[in-house]
């Protein structure tokens, strides 16, 4: 026996929609298996995983402020990934949009006007762009592998990031510890309903880009380039666009939703920066982007469920006192399971036996 | 027809296979004697190479029966095939281009010779069957007949009873097919048979003791090849007569140039591609000028600069309508009225993945207004596009708008030339167009295009096809290894002139 | 000081080495598997509790052999039989390698492990500077050099590598003469995942006996960096991983010279180089594109 | 008090890793250990400094009465959830910020590292030690410059170098530091990092070693000097135990050696002379007869830092980021 895949002539359109919920249910299953394993009572922990987080306003802020990183990036990934163009440096674009946009609260601490906030976030757009346009130059220039230069410079933005905070953007009136001055109000994003949470206008501006992405997407001419230059480079060559402006196009769009996510995290949550200030949500990010189906509306709701594994992770940390490596491993789990069941879209599955000679070989 | 004595050498029983619910063979009976050249005929798709992949192990049967030497056998395997004694040249060529000639031979054989004594195999069997060879060449630096030279020798040292040939001339000069059949002769007179796939009646009549004729996968007939005409064949194959192209009337005659090139060198893209080397040519109105050559002789390289897919080094290099266009891209030349339908139907001149409507916007976007409004692109146009055409070209679809890779090959070809052909261009320049395409798809695209020339277009054609260029062209050259060569009338030419020029020896030429 | 300084570039470069050569065979057969990393980390934490377990560091390193192949059947079962998108597939086992590391780890952080012997060799282990190096390592340092020559001779010198490249430059001619690509491949993986299981036992065992969440710390991208400097050719994979050992090594002796550099630039040093070969190496075109195994990263669908 | 009083913990690593968070940890074992049913204690383990304020409020409201935050990065985080949970008592460790309902706690390691640096220039016959250092921070700067002090007070000429691993706890960066500082001829390692790898480099390579955060003997029984072992304990059964008393106030704490947040594992490897040495040095910091950073003591460029008699402030201390004379290093300004 074994497994034999059949193309399909048209993909399956409902296991587009349904092949996302497959791999949540199966990555839902997996964890309760875990759970078990673990000594846990499954139900009690899916319970506080997923559900418990929900219960609350405050929690929910939370997922809000969580999720605006991961869907803004995940957004801006998608486009990436659609045009086949594979950027996994999402983290150090998030950092060095970051240390962007926050040159005014840090360096320019006097400079106190309402036009402050909108500049440090064009600022932080403009310098995930940049870090971004590096892989890009290379690869659009001398053909060098994206995946390894995206991500050899999130290690070097974490550097200077480090370097900056430890060094010349450190508080001076913070005993010299590695953390730069808290940001002025003025330079804050400003939150969303401050009686019942943290949650601030990042998470609506995430949406807000993630829909923009989507109708650019769906609906003009460039979204329809980057699917052509996706799938088949050389047709899209024939229709006349160009793979090396759109490695740009990409890239830079990428980065600058993750300098954006950079810097309403650090202007919105934290307030000033310090040496580590991302848990991961760049790499996180790529889940999204693959959950969502690459598909901005998509990566929304991606976005929110990857969330709720974080919350989820610390809430069963406090309750159930369960380890936290449960939500990477759920992580993990559940984007391979999203591209198992992707190719139930474009392929049948059919068991086969494996054919046997018969008659003998040697006859003549 | 055979003599009476020997026993078949191999006997197929009600041999079935089907792609999902499509039938690609159903039910096929046939008889291989020893040292017969049998030849398997079929329109596009009748199902040859999913019969002959069967016997060779490649695809597996969904019935029927195989009988080698009288004793029924199941073949898994490619490497039991060979075992067995079936030896295969593939249609579509399994070569390795990063491997040396030795390598890939190698590669198929059974045990772990030394590449050193395969090398001296190859030598040998190349010399005694005249298909000269460089053991330690690259594929890749080869030419396309060199390229065949391989599969065969690979073939050959598997010491076969049953050889089977899928296509084996349609990249090949007349001068290469004399020579190949040389060879297959020396193999028929050895003792050995050999299955000959081909849609050159002419050749098969040459060559063929017997034939057997398929249609949408069933047998429709056997024949004796030298007892019938190309003609008779072609009915008993496509099951009905073929219609004739009408013949263009009274062309508009001009002096002036729709679009002409000037001694244009270049280097090719790829690493392994053919540069061009100073190419002039010139397209008239009202006239179908014809390319003849065997692929890989710069036929793609000269349709990437002709469609601005690949810039010329100066715009004077490249004019269209009079105007230098060198340095325009594909989609502004486009924006000017030429067309330009490539050779590879899915993947270059469609996305595969895309709908049929999604693939109309791809090469007009920038022609048909309707199509973009501002950065939005406006879908309902493209879907009543996609009708026209359905409707003008009678492409046969499954779904209202489906994927193009869901299309038969036949049905894409007349999605793209109509597409193309939708808003009356004045220049259109088609890499192959009906390779792989049925006969009656066939006459009716180049009708389509002798009825745009009669009304004031000019057509360039490429094509590895000669009796499609003798057909319906005006004018005929050769491209062999980047280099054009002149141009002739056609009524003032013929096959043997061609072929010359095709392998490269352009005599008398002045340029 | 020469010897001692040599043989910590040894120590530094070894696991990169078996994770690149590991990742080469995979790559040769038209295979791209991004997860090098996740199975390097599997590899650390195989490794170090199957020592724990047993008390005896070479089992410890057979089982985390036996981690790093497990995650390479995942990557193949996905990759290979469902036809998954390579890249992305990778990447999940990165993600799924670092956390499940992390939770079979655990209880195992911060207790301290019997490091692996190293066998020495006397008199010859004696030669002034070299003796050490070549003739007073622990095993997986052999092992590492005998994988980089034992895969060149099979790439070249053997039937099967032959027939490994074949497909890596074209499944689809390969499928076409009978061979079985997908189980080819799946050795390709498999082999690549043992490696990268080694190269993580290695860092547990023989590194820093001891075990750390995340202790790849980047190694496994970097060994994917190496099999692209070394354009898919063993030896050069072996200069590619000394190479880098020495950067990541000299840094550190830049530091403790005290010359004022900021540590972080330092750091970022061999992430740097990395950038800077791989853009050297790709510059020449024709080299990458006749090394490169042109099937590479795509998916494959026999057709039966 | 009829409901256990509920101590939670917030840590930044592993509570198993060896190191910093499991010092932590084995103090809230010890707070378990003295009060029994009366408390309960709970942790929240790995929490990234960038996100804890969530996961510090998600401790607070479900139901914490006090909360040690374990890491200088919690600092801001803490005050800011300790703000909207005025009924909720905290305790940041190493910060500086305090509130009616924020503590801050820290302990004066470089007592330990001045002991260390007698050891070291006693023992050392190169005259060079190596240290590895986590990142220049206040705290560590203090350590650097203490244990040169120790060292100069017995060899004047001794020098140190130093290599920045960039982390608190990555085994294989402090390992390669580790084996690139004896390379380059130290033979003696100290290390302000949490894990064991540089002591059994040490080990590997015959020479010794300091252990960190916690008695590290057993990756090196012949290596090992001695360590400093942060010892928490002491202080949280009595915060935990104020809460229970409902006795506690906000204050602002940094123990020494004399108040047993940090003790020295014990003095091994070492002829007895040496051994003595350490023993007085120790009980001088302890009765407060030595003050480490007491004048004269020059900056690393030779300007006078404190002069003659002239002791620190702590107000300095805590914000040091300069070298005393001798350190063979530069920080980044
Ligand atoms: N793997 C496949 N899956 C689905 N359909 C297939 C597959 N291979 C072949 N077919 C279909 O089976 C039919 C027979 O194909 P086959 O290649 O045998 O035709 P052929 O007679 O060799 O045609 P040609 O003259 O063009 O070579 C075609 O319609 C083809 O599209
Ligand atoms: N690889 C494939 N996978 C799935 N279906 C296929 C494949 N190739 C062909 N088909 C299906 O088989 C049918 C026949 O296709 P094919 O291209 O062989 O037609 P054909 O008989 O050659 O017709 P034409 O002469 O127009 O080329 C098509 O409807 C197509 O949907
Ligand atoms: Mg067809
Ligand atoms: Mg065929």
């Amino acid at each position: 026996m074994r497994l034999e895949l059949i193309k399909r002539g048209n993909p399956s359109r409902a296991l587009q929609f349904l092949s996302p919920l497959i791999g949540l249910a199966l990555a839902v299953l997996t964890g309760a298996i875990m759970f078990a394993i673990l000594g846990k009572d499954p139900l009690a922990a899916l319970y506080v995983y997923f559900v418990e987080p929900l219960t609350e306003l405050w929690s929910i802020h939370e997922l809000l402020i969580k999720a605006a990183p991961l869907i803004l990036m995940g957004a801006g990934l998608s486009v990436c990934y659609l045009s086949n163009n594979w950027n996994i440096g999402a983290e150090g674009q998030f950092i060095m949009g970051a240390l962007a946009g926050s040159i005014f609260p840090v360096l320019f601490t006097d400079v106190q006007s309402p036009f402050v906030l909108p500049l440090m976030m064009v600022f932080a757009i403009v310098g995930g762009a940049l870090w971004a346009g590096i892989p890009a130059l290379l690869k659009a220039k001398f053909n060098t592998n994206e995946i390894l230069v995206s991500l050899m410079l999130v290690y070097v933005a974490e550097l200077i990031l480090d370097y900056l905070v430890r060094g010349p953007w450190r508080n001076p009136g913070g005993m010299n510890f590695p953390e730069s001055v808290r940001f002025h109000d003025l330079a804050r994003i400003p939150e969303l309903m401050p009686a019942d949470g943290r949650a601030n206008w990042g998470i609506v501006i995430a949406i807000l880009v993630a829909i923009a992405i989507w109708v650019m997407l769906s609906r003009t001419l460039k979204g329809f380039e980057v699917k052509v230059l996706g799938t088949s480079p050389r047709a899209g060559k024939f229709a006349g666009f160009d793979a090396k402006k759109m490695i740009f196009f990409s890239f830079l769009l990428a980065g600058g939703c993750a300098g954006l996510a950079g810097i309403i995290e650090v202007a919105g949550a934290s307030a000033q920066l310090r040496p580590i200030i991302s848990p991961g949500y760049g790499f996180t990010a790529i889940i999204v982007a693959f959950l969502g189906r690459l598909n901005p509306l998509g990566v929304i709701v991606a976005g929110l469920v990857l969330a709720l594994t974080y919350l989820g992770g610390e809430a069963a940390q406090i309750s159930l006192g369960l380890s936290d490596k449960v939500a990477r491993v759920f992580q993990g789990a559940l984007l391979l399971y999203i591209l198992a069941c992707d190719t139930l879209i474009h392929y049948r599955i059919r068991f086969a036996r494996a054919p046997k000679a018969s008659g003998s070989a040697v006859d003549a | 027809m055979t003599a009476s004595g020997p026993e078949p050498l191999l006997t197929l029983k009600g041999l079935t296979k089907s792609f999902g619910s499509f039938k690609a063979n159903d039910s096929v009976d046939l008889e291989i004697y020893p040292g017969e050249i049998h030849a398997l005929l079929g329109e596009n798709g009748a199902g040859k190479s999913t019969f002959v992949k069967m016997l060779y192990g490649a695809l597996q049967p969904d019935s029927g029966e195989i009988v080698w030497r009288g004793k029924p056998v199941s073949i898994p395997s490619p490497a039991f095939a060979r075992q067995l004694g079936v030896g295969m040249v593939f249609q579509h060529f399994s070569l390795f281009e990063a491997l040396t000639v030795a390598e890939n031979v190698a590669v198929a054989l059974p045990g772990d010779a030394p590449i050193r004594t395969v090398a001296t195999d190859v030598e040998k069997v190349s010399r005694e069957y005249g298909l000269p060879l460089k053991p330690h060449a690259y594929v890749h630096d080869l030419s396309v007949g060199e390229r065949q030279r391989i599969e065969i020798v690979r073939c050959l040292l598997g010491h076969p009873d049953l050889v089977i040939m899928d296509e084996p001339t349609s990249v090949l000069t007349p001068q290469e097919v004399d020579d190949l059949f040389a060879v297959l002769r020396k193999l028929r007179d050895e003792g050995k048979a050999i299955l000959y796939i081909s849609h050159k009646l002419e050749e098969v009549r040459a060559l063929c003791e017997r034939a057997t004729i398929l249609r949408h996968g069933k047998v429709v007939g056997t024949c004796i090849p030298r007892d019938e005409t190309a003609a008779s064949i072609a009915r008993m194959m496509v099951g009905a007569d073929i219609h004739q192209i009408r013949p263009a009337k009274a062309r508009a005659k001009s002096t002036e140039p729709l679009l002409s090139i000037a001694s244009l060198s270049m280097d090719s893209r790829e690493v392994f591609g053919t540069p061009l080397r100073d190419i002039s040519l010139d397209l008239f109105p009202g006239e179908i000028v014809g390319i003849a050559g065997i692929a890989g002789n710069g036929q793609s390289e000269l349709f990437d600069v002709l469609s601005g897919e690949r810039l010329a080094g100066r715009p004077e290099q490249v004019t269209l309508f009079g105007q230098p266009v060198g340095h325009d891209d594909i989609s502004s030349r486009r924006a000017r009225g030429a067309v330009f339908v490539s050779e590879e139907r899915l993947g270059h001149a469609t996305v595969p993945s895309l709908s049929l409507s999604e693939n109309v916007i791809l090469t007009r976007y920038r022609v048909n207004r309707g199509l973009k409004s501002g950065l939005f692109i406006n879908r309902g146009k493209a879907k009543s596009l996609l009708e026209s055409i359905v409707e003008a070209l009678d492409v046969r679809k499954s779904a209202a708008d489906p994927a193009a890779q869901s299309l038969s090959g036949g049905n894409l070809q007349k999605f793209i030339i109509g597409r193309e052909v939708l808003e009356d261009p004045k220049v259109i320049i088609v890499n192959q167009p009906t390779w792989g395409v049925d006969a009656g798809s066939a006459a009716r695209i180049r009708q389509t295009l002798v009825d745009l020339a009669e009304g004031g277009a000019a057509i360039l054609v490429i094509s590895q096809d000669l009796d499609e260029l003798f057909e319906f062209t005006d004018r005929l050259a050769a491209i062999a290894e980047g280099r054009l060569s002149d141009f002739a009338p056609v009524a003032q030419t013929d096959r043997n002139a061609i072929g010359l020029k095709m392998s490269g020896i352009f005599e008398g030429q002045t340029a | 000081m020469l010897e001692s300084i040599l043989l910590t570039i040894a120590t530094a470069a070894t696991p990169l080495l078996l994770a690149a050569i590991g990742e080469l065979v995979v790559e040769r057969s038209g295979t791209l598997n991004l997860g090098v990393e996740g199975m390097m980390v599997m590899g650390a934490v195989g490794g170090f509790v199957g020592m724990i377990l047993t008390g005896n560091p070479f089992i410890g390193a057979l089982v985390g052999v036996l981690f790093g192949t497990i995650l390479s059947l995942l990557f193949a079962f996905l990759a290979l039989t469902l036809a998954t998108n390579q890249y992305a597939t990778g990447l999940a086992l990165t993600i799924l390698g670092l956390g499940l590391s992390g939770l079979i780890g655990e209880p195992y952080v911060g207790r301290s492990a019997v490091r692996m012997p190293v066998l020495d060799i006397p008199v010859l282990s004696d030669i002034p500077i070299v003796g050490r190096l070549l003739f007073g390592q622990d095993v997986i340092f052999y092992i590492s050099i005998a994988l980089v020559i034992g895969v060149a001779w099979f790439l070249f010198r053997t039937k099967q590598g032959l027939t490994l490249r074949s497909i890596g430059d074209n499944p689809q001619s390969a499928h076409a003469l009978g061979i079985k690509v997908i189980r080819y491949r799946y050795l390709a993986v498999l082999f690549g995942g043992a490696c990268a299981g080694l190269a993580g036992a290695h860092l547990s065992l023989v590194y820093t006996p001891q075990w750390t969440e995340n202790m790849s710390a980047g190694r496994g991208w970097i060994a994917l960096a190496l099999v692209v400097f070394a354009s898919w050719r063993p030896a050069r994979v072996l200069a590619g991983a000394y190479l880098f050992g020495a950067v990541s090594i000299g840094q550190l002796h830049a530091q403790a010279l005290g010359i004022g550099i900021p540590s972080q630039v330092l750091s970022a040093l061999p992430y740097l180089a990395t950038v800077l070969v791989l853009v050297l190496i790709s510059q020449n075109r024709r080299l990458t594109l006749i090394n490169t195994p042109a099937s590479l990263g795509k998916s494959f669908v026999p057709d039966r | 008090q009829d409901e256990p009083v509920e101590a939670c913990f917030v840590y930044v690593g592993s509570h198993t890793d060896g190191g910093w968070s499991q010092a932590h940890d084995i103090a809230r074992l010890a707070v378990e250990e003295e009060y029994g049913d009366a408390v309960e204690t709970r942790f929240i383990e790995n929490v990234a400094e960038a996100t804890s304020e969530g996961a510090i409020e998600r401790m607070a409201r479900s139901g914490c009465d006090i909360i040690f935050t374990t890491s200088f990065g919690f600092m801001d985080p803490t005050i800011a959830v300790a703000e909207r949970f005025p009924d909720v008592l905290f305790e940041h460790a190493t910060g500086y910020k305090t509130a009616p309902n924020v503590s801050v706690y820290n302990s004066r390691f470089y007592e330990g590292r001045y002991i260390q640096g007698v050891i070291a220039a006693s023992m050392s016959e190169a005259g060079v030690a190596g240290y590895i250092g986590s990142f220049p921070i206040p705290e560590v700067v203090q350590g650097i410059n203490a244990f040169m002090l120790g060292a100069q007070s017995i060899n004047p000429d001794f020098a140190v170098k130093v290599v920045w691993a960039n982390s608190w706890y990555d085994p294989g960066a402090e390992a390669d530091a580790a084996k690139v500082l004896m390379d380059q001829g130290v033979d003696i390692i100290t290390q302000h990092t949490d894990s064991t790898a540089p002591m059994q480099e040490a080990a590997a390579r015959g020479i010794k070693a300091f252990g960190q955060a916690s008695d590290m003997i057993e990756a090196g029984p012949e290596t090992q000097l001695t360590a400093i072992v942060d010892t928490w304990a002491p202080y949280y059964i009595e915060r935990v135990g104020a809460v229970i008393d409902g006795t506690w106030e906000t204050s602002d704490s940094w123990d020494g050696l004399v108040d047993g947040i940090l003790t020295m594992a014990p003095y091994t490897n070492m002829p007895e002379e040496v051994a003595a040495l350490a023993e007085e040095t120790e009980e001088a910091i302890k009765s407060g007869e030595l003050v480490v950073f007491t004048g004269p003591i020059n900056k690393q460029d030779g300007s006078v830092w404190l002069a003659e008699g002239e002791q620190a402030d702590d107000g300095t201390l805590l914000g040091l980021n300069f070298y005393v004379e001798g350190v063979d290093d530069q920080l980044p300004q």
